[in-house]
């Protein structure tokens, strides 16, 4: 299989500390690949190089494009989004200049995700479309963010913990928001935490652990190996 | 061991040990020259430490310290002329601790009204009342000496010993004692629970009160101890120039004492070197070459992209270096040292050179510089000066882009 | 066939550089030209330059500096400020150091007090001080019955302070009809316009404008009475120094000004050559004249001493007579204030007899009157006590 | 009554000018939250280069080059400097922008010489709008005035209307998530220090002949646009717009009606008003008259 | 339970922000000893009840008293002092500080310092000895020299919680703490925190329904800003208003 997302070899790091040592896998369009670990395992590192804002070595090759050294915009206009950890709204921005914000300069082709979409769906945010976005709650917060890297028309998306400090309602919404942005043909690199989301919506589940993937399959085979559970997932 | 420890620990022990250097190395030396440029050191080193205190511990950008270091100038020379005309009781060497306690009492309504905000409102405010201390010196000449200031003489009171400060020596010794002592009580700072909760203050200041202290109080802690250190320093200027001008609280003042110190580094280290570049660029190199201040403004861009933490802190990465082996004397490194040493000779030739020509009329065409006369209505010097200094240029260039075992 | 080198301590960077510069050139071109054969203790004298920015603080730093490298001679004149500074400090070092005593020669500082109440035995000073200029200045208009109203217009430190001060004072005295309508200090060399100035000249109704103000101080002041289009007299001390003719040759008027000085642009013989030298040289005015009179008198009182050794020089000081331009000068020695004589000049087109434009331009600084040193001496003042 | 109406004018067009450069400061400010110290230097430029301009190619080219040729130098420097040390922090683009103001003082010293050089206002300005009882009022403040509203309304149009001020403001907090979305920080970042410094430098060009050009232009208005800038309250165009204003009528008015208070005299107080000004907005209002944000 | 006099009353307590209230006659008592847990839809209003009794915001009608003083207008660090300890929901540490200075910082003030600041920190063993207990306990030992800056995620915010435990607090709020913390992370944390808070009052926001149930005595449910109950964990399971506004139907026995 040769997937959209081609990663192979990737190291990054901070510094001194190198977090990724050579980590490889293959994401195709319409696919959901979950990635889980430890607290510190590099899930989010893994996510940012991708992203081009950690500096990185290997090769990240996106539809034939080969990502690494480019800069964040330029990796942004070839239709990859990245919803990070720490949300990253523009607190002084209001809800819809946030939005905005996302929509890609230039990119005039239609689509499904538009502001009024995220009102429809999201009534939240609706209710506070005007209000300046440092002030939601954590919970709006990441809805917005999220949101907000839909607007760009992603081809592919990259979502580090988009569930955290969300309630068991909106969880559910999300959880159903990813099944449809895989049926419109996107690719999905999910970082979650939730074992339980991860194998309801993951096609495919890769694990990490000390900076390389340590397992990747799907959902029944993770599950049926409990060696790997008990090494890097549990207590 | 961890980086920050490694940092502080390197970083205390060389400033202390070039605060006990700075203490003998005049010793060595016969020339009044040096006694007075090491003097000079002191009192910067000391003015630094003060503002270290605020910046890099508690994160308080002052942009009018001036303020401080001219007051306990001013609170000084007057006691000073009191004394000169009244002879009391009261040994010279007093002086210095006594202004910075004043300062530091003056500083206590002033911090107050300072300190309630960190950020962007405290440097500004902080340039005002700078600015209306300069401005208030200037339209009351009675109790400023007006333009022409206040002198005294340091050498009054009873000679204690044979000491009576009208020696540069016996006054050299007095800063240097100062300056070891501000050293030493910085150091204790940092070392305290109330140097943590400074940087706590200086790191985010949201979350301190929720630790059960004021941020406004601890922040006033820093100012007011900013302000005795400042204060010590200001009446040792005093004493070391027997005079005192409003321009102690000029703009200026406050600006290389922000810009000194931010360029020597945000670790103890940092102000000991500021205070030496200081004086270095300041009163040393400013008699050298008319283009001193030229240079100063490279030095300042320079400093930031090369050395973004300081010069304390390129000298801690170079010992980090060191002690990894990252850095040895091999081809490359030293290719690029010599490529940088042919870069600087070209630009400063050009600089100086540059210099020269509005001074044709008076100093004729050749700029003597080390040791060469360089003739600046003749093309060649031009040529050699830009060669030079490309092909320096080109030399870091490549070793750099091979990273042939730079660090 | 010695050699006596001099510390040269005055501003050569900021807004007062180009005086200092050109004041650094006056000095550097008189060592040369009067000294060895041509002064008569034969010694050379070398003029190095210190910058003291402006700054009473820097010109302390820079004594030192000059101190330490073996300078005993020093001079410096522009800013009474900082020759206030630098005569306490020179006294004290004496006193600290008696073996090797340091004199300051001040070629242009006015404030009557540096040779009044707080004279120092090492302090000469070789112009004409403001109580002496403002006596020539009054002496010319008295002259002028016409003008019955002027207004004072100041920097304000010691020098504008004590122009404005002993002004009125002579004025009392001496020509009570003239009336002071306004007068004013402004902070020296911060104002960049002086529109509100003017303005209030006007609305005072005064018929001329007293000043002191130099550099860029009275460059800004002319430029914007031009602006207003005003044609108001100038009774001044400094329109000659580098930068003012040219402005004020620029106007679109021509402007009435009159100059206290120790010098005019069209001198005679001896004092003509050199002016012009230094011109073809220098592409500038000769017009800091107290620098010929400075190594005039080293020279004159080194042969009397036969020595260059500063407290040797400073004893047979006081007293000594010698050639000037327009006759001698002597150096008073209860106050150490040179006693010479001063030009009262115009500013007017070149002519044939004044063929020497100011700066280059067409107008010149046309002497009106000479006054002597014996009608500008005032009394003594001082009571310095003598090591 | 005339000495009132003549310095309400001349106050005002002071005023405007000190917008014109304080509008400079804060968009630099507002949107990159660097604290330009620079600011006078390319105010200083702007005279300079227009007083060169004007000489070569008259005045009115001048007015167009200048600005353009700053703004264009101020890109460069900070492509070339200034977004490197971006990631060290504000202090640090401070630290540069410091030591940028001594190269240019110095340069400019170097090329222009260290006294005032002859800018003139041009001959079709140089005449009077206006005679108001006796008193006339010159055309070219008439014009600085004009230009100053221009500069303010076109300003407010631009960052209401345009994302790029979105941009730059959301990358303010995190400009890695706006790069993220596409959006080209670097060189919007690059756009705006420029169009900054040709604002500063729009107003060396008019207000270099209306006052002197000399290198000392630098110094003397550096701080008082950081005192307006920080009184209107930094980062808002509309406080920067009236603290200006408040500035120029106070210190025209200190000047001109100078009133013995005490020992002393109003025109002597007049340096320190705006100081006496900022410290006491900032005791009451820390973010200044119309400031939003602190930092 | 004995039902003492409870240690913090929350009384008719309104937030508003301008047009928006956001807080709507919030009454709540919790009692020493009691763990209690704040749930609720995003943007309910749980971190602003957070942020009024710890003094963030100063709210705009209603009392807050903490052990019978009225603290309401009270300067947050004062709060502190009486003992009030809290943790955010999105960390805030001092990002130069090592972790090892952190947990001094905030066990500075119960260690009795006050503002006596003038002992060597090398010389304090008794606040040394309690840092290196807190960085055991809350294993960050390994890290107790870096900065904050280089810790990840999940550490973040165990030393943020970490800061409010060492402040030896009798009444600890804590927002979100398991949040963002990986399955095992919180399994090891859950019986560390009913551990730690034993004897003290804790109420705590979460949406992770395994810990509240696990960690609660009682259980608030606020809803749009208005408290809709507050009741022990079975009631609150079965509660059919609580279900449709929070839990989801799916969601009552979510692990
Ligand atoms: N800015 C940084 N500087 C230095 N080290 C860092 C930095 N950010 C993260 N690290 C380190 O890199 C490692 C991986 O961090 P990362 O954030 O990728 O982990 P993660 O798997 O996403 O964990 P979490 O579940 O906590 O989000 C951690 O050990 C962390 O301490
Ligand atoms: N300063 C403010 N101005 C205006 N609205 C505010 C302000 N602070 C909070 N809000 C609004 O109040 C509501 C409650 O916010 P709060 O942070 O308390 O929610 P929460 O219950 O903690 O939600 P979550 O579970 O998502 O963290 C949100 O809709 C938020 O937008
Ligand atoms: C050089 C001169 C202009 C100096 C001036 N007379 C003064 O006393 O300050
Ligand atoms: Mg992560
Ligand atoms: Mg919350």
């Amino acid at each position: 299989m040769s997937g959209a997302l081609v990663v192979s070899g990737l190291h990054a790091g901070y510094g001194q500390s190198r977090v990724l040592q050579g980590v490889g896998f293959e994401l195709a369009a319409g696919q959901i690949v979950a990635v889980l670990g430890r607290n510190g395992s590099g899930r989010s590192t893994l996510a940012r190089a991708l992203m081009g804002l950690v500096p990185a070595r290997g090769s990240v090759r996106w539809r034939g494009q080969e990502l690494l050294g480019r800069p964040p915009h330029a990796i942004a206009r070839l239709g990859v989004a990245y919803v990070p950890e720490s949300r990253d709204v523009f607190p002084r921005l209001s809800v819809a200049q946030n939005l905005a914000l996302g929509l890609q300069p230039g990119a005039g082709r239609p689509q499904r995700w538009t502001p009024e979409w995220v009102f429809d769906s999201f009534p939240a945010l609706a209710a506070r479309r005007h209000v300046a976005a440092g002030v939601l709650s954590g919970g709006e917060q990441q809805m917005l963010s999220l949101c907000r890297a839909l607007m760009g028309a992603p081809q592919l998306l990259i979502v580090d913990e988009p569930t955290e400090g969300l309630a068991p309602q909106v969880v559910a919404q999300v959880d159903a928001l990813l099944r449809e942005l895989r049926d419109q043909g996107l690719a999905v690199l999910l970082i979650e935490q939730k074992l339980d989301l991860s194998l309801a919506v993951a096609d495919r589940l890769a694990v990490m652990g000390h900076g390389r993937l340590v397992f990747e399959g799907s959902a029944n085979a993770l599950t049926g190996s409990r060696d790997v559970v008990r090494e890097w997932l549990e207590v | 061991m961890a980086r920050s420890s490694f940092a502080g620990f390197v970083g205390s022990a060389l400033a202390l040990v070039l605060g006990l250097l700075l203490t003998v190395a005049p010793l060595a030396f016969e020339s009044r020259y040096a006694l007075g440029m090491a003097s000079q050191v002191g009192i910067a080193v000391l003015a630094c430490l003060s503002f270290h205190v605020l910046w890099g511990q508690c994160g308080l950008l002052s942009f009018g310290h001036a303020a401080y270091t001219g007051a306990g100038a001013y609170l000084c020379m007057h006691t000073l002329q009191a004394l000169n005309a009244q002879a009391w009781p009261l040994p010279v060497a007093l002086l210095p601790l006594l202004a910075g306690l004043g300062t530091a009492v003056l500083a206590l309504p002033l911090g107050w009204l300072c300190t309630r905000r960190p950020g962007t409102p405290f440097a500004m405010i902080t340039l005002g009342v700078g600015e209306l201390a300069w401005a208030v010196a200037l339209m009351w000449p009675a109790w400023s000496g007006g333009e022409a200031g206040l002198s005294g003489n340091r050498a009054a009171g009873p000679a204690w010993n044979g000491w009576d400060l009208g020696q540069a020596s016996h006054l050299y010794a007095l800063i240097a004692a100062h300056t070891l002592l501000g050293l030493v009580l910085v150091w204790g700072l940092t070392h305290t629970t109330l140097g943590r909760l400074l940087n706590a203050v200086r790191d985010n200041p949201l979350r301190v009160p929720l630790l059960g202290y004021d941020p406004q109080r601890l922040r006033l802690m820093a100012f007011v101890f900013a302000a005795f250190l400042a204060g010590v320093s200001g009446a040792l200027a005093a004493l070391h120039q027997e005079i005192v001008t409003p321009e102690v609280f000029s703009v200026h003042r406050s600006g290389s004492l922000l810009l000194f110190t931010l360029l020597g580094g945000a670790t103890l280290l940092g102000p000991v070197l500021g205070g030496v570049l200081m004086v270095t660029v300041m009163v040393g190199l400013s008699g050298f070459t008319p283009a001193w201040l030229l240079y100063t403004g490279l030095v300042f861009m320079l400093g930031v992209v090369w050395a973004p933490q300081g010069v304390a802190g390129l000298l801690l990465a170079a010992c980090r270096a060191c002690v990894d082996g990252r850095w040895r004397p091999d081809v490359p490194n030293a290719v690029f040292l010599f490529g940088a040493l042919c870069a600087l000779a070209g630009g400063v030739a050009l600089v100086e050179m540059a210099y020269q020509l509005p001074q044709h009329g008076t100093l004729g065409p050749v700029r003597h510089l080390a040791g060469l006369a360089l003739d600046t209505g003749q093309p060649t010097p031009w040529a050699a000066a830009v060669g030079l200094l490309l092909l320096g240029v080109a030399l870091c260039r490549w070793v750099r882009k091979n990273k042939v075992g730079w660090p | 066939g010695e050699t006596v080198r001099i510390a040269f301590i005055d501003p050569l960077s900021g807004p007062m550089a180009d005086i200092g510069r050109n004041s650094l050139r006056s000095w550097q071109f008189m060592a040369e030209r009067l000294g060895g054969g041509a002064n008569p203790a034969g010694v050379r004298f070398v003029v190095a330059p210190f910058d003291n920015k402006g700054s009473p603080h820097e010109s302390l730093n820079a004594l030192k500096a000059a101190i330490d490298q073996g300078f005993r001679y020093v001079v410096q004149g522009n800013g009474s400020g900082v020759t206030h500074v630098l005569a306490d400090a020179v006294a004290r070092h004496n006193a600290r150091r008696p073996e090797a005593p340091v004199l300051l020669l001040n070629y242009a500082a006015t404030d009557p007090a540096l040779t009044g109440e707080r004279c120092s035995y090492w302090h000469f000073r070789i112009e004409a001080d403001t109580t002496m200029k403002v006596a020539a200045l009054v002496d010319f208009l008295a002259e002028q019955p016409a003008l019955q109203k002027v207004y004072l217009l100041n920097q304000d430190y010691a020098h504008g302070q004590q122009l404005a001060r002993h002004f009125k004072e002579a004025v009392a005295e001496r020509l009570p009809a003239l009336e002071v309508v306004g007068e004013e200090l402004h902070p020296a060399f911060q104002l960049r316009d002086f529109a509100p100035q003017v303005q209030r000249v006007l609305a005072s109704g005064a018929q001329a404008v007293v000043t002191g103000n130099w550099g860029e101080d009275f460059v800004h002041l002319v430029q914007a009475l031009q602006a207003a289009k005003v044609q108001l007299p100038l009774f001044t001390y400094y329109a000659a120094l580098p930068g003012a003719p040219s402005t004020l040759a620029k106007g679109p008027l021509p402007m009435p000004v009159y100059q206290v000085a120790l010098h005019h642009n069209n001198p005679e013989g001896e004092m003509g050559r050199l002016a012009a030298d230094f011109r073809r040289r220098h592409k500038e005015d000769f017009v800091v004249y107290a620098t010929h009179t400075g190594i005039q008198m080293l020279g004159a009182a080194m042969s009397r001493a036969r020595s260059t050794d500063t407290r040797r020089v400073a004893d047979v000081l006081g007293g000594l007579a010698f050639p000037v331009l327009g006759g001698m000068a002597t150096m008073r020695g209860d106050d150490h204030q040179l006693q010479l004589g001063q030009f009262i000049t115009r500013w007017q087109p070149v002519d044939t007899r004044h063929p020497v434009g100011a700066e280059g331009t067409d107008h010149t600084f046309v002497p009106q009157r000479y006054i002597a040193a014996s009608a500008l001496s005032q009394p003594v003042r001082c009571n310095m006590p003598r090591p | 009554m005339e000495l009132f109406v003549l310095s309400l004018l001349n106050g005002l067009s002071y005023g405007l000018l000190l917008f014109m450069l304080s509008a400079g400061l804060t968009l630099i400010f507002s949107l990159m939250g660097v604290l330009n110290f620079a600011h006078g230097s390319f105010y200083m430029l702007g005279a300079y280069f227009a007083h060169t301009l004007a000489g070569l190619w008259g005045f009115w080219w001048a007015l167009l080059l200048a600005p353009l040729l700053v703004g264009g130098l101020a890109a460069l420097f900070h492509a070339q400097v200034l977004r490197r040390v971006a990631a060290h922090g504000h202090v640090a683009e401070l630290l540069v922008t410091f030591g940028l103001s001594y190269v240019l003082l110095e340069v400019v010293q170097l090329v222009w010489g260290r006294g005032p050089v002859d800018y003139r206002v041009p001959v079709s300005l140089s005449g009077s709008l206006f005679t108001l009882w006796d008193v006339r009022f010159p055309a070219y403040r008439a014009f600085t005035m004009a230009l100053a509203l221009i500069v303010l309304g076109g300003l407010a149009l631009w960052l209401r209307l345009s994302r790029g001020g979105l941009v730059v403001q959301a990358a303010l907090s995190h400009p890695q998530a706006v790069q993220c979305l596409g959006h080209n920080v670097p060189r919007v970042f690059m756009g705006v220090f420029g169009c900054g410094a040709a604002l500063a430098a729009l107003a060396g060009v008019l207000g270099g002949n209306a006052f002197v050009t000399e290198p000392g232009m630098a110094a003397t208005v550096g701080s008082i646009v950081f005192v307006v800038a920080v009184v209107g309250g930094l980062g808002s165009l509309w406080g920067a717009f009236w603290a200006s204003l408040l500035m120029g009528l106070l210190q025209t008015a200190a000047v001109s009606w100078d009133l013995p208070l005490g020992g002393l005299r109003l025109s002597q107080l007049a340096p320190l008003l705006p100081y006496a000004l900022l410290v006491l907005v900032l005791a009451l209002y820390p973010r200044g008259l119309m400031g939003q944000r602190e930092s | 339970m004995a039902m003492s006099a409870p240690v913090l009353t929350v009384a008719g307590l309104h937030q508003r922000f301008g047009a928006t209230e956001v807080l709507r006659n919030v009454n709540l008592q919790a009692h020493a000893g009691e763990r209690l847990a704040l749930i609720g839809p995003n943007g309910a209003g749980k971190s602003t009840l957070f942020n009024a009794i710890s003094g963030l915001l100063r709210p705009s009608a209603g009392d807050i008293r903490l052990h019978d003083r009225a603290i309401a207008a009270m300067p947050v660090h004062r709060r502190h002092q009486l003992g009030l300890a809290r943790s955010f929901q999105i960390s805030q540490l001092f990002a130069h500080l090592t972790v090892r200075d952190h947990l001094r910082c905030a066990a500075c003030w119960p260690d009795g310092q006050g503002y006596r600041f003038w002992r060597l920190l090398g010389r304090q063993s008794a606040l040394n000895a309690r840092v290196d207990g807190w960085l055991e306990r809350l294993a960050l030992a390994a890290r107790a020299d870096d900065t904050a800056a280089e810790l990840s995620y999940a550490e973040q915010r165990t030393l943020d919680i970490g800061m409010a435990l060492a402040s030896e607090a009798q009444v600890l709020l804590l927002d979100e703490p398991t949040a963002g913390m990986s399955r095992s992370e919180t399994a090891r944390f859950v019986p560390l925190l009913r551990d730690l808070t034993k004897g003290k009052t804790l109420l705590m926001v979460e949406h992770d329904m395994g810990v509240v149930f696990e960690l609660a005595d009682r259980i608030a449910v606020l809803v749009q800003g208005e408290l809709l109950a507050c009741d022990t964990p079975q009631a609150i399971r079965a509660n059919p208003a609580v279900q449709r506004a929070y839990l989801g139907q799916a969601h009552g026995d979510h692990t």
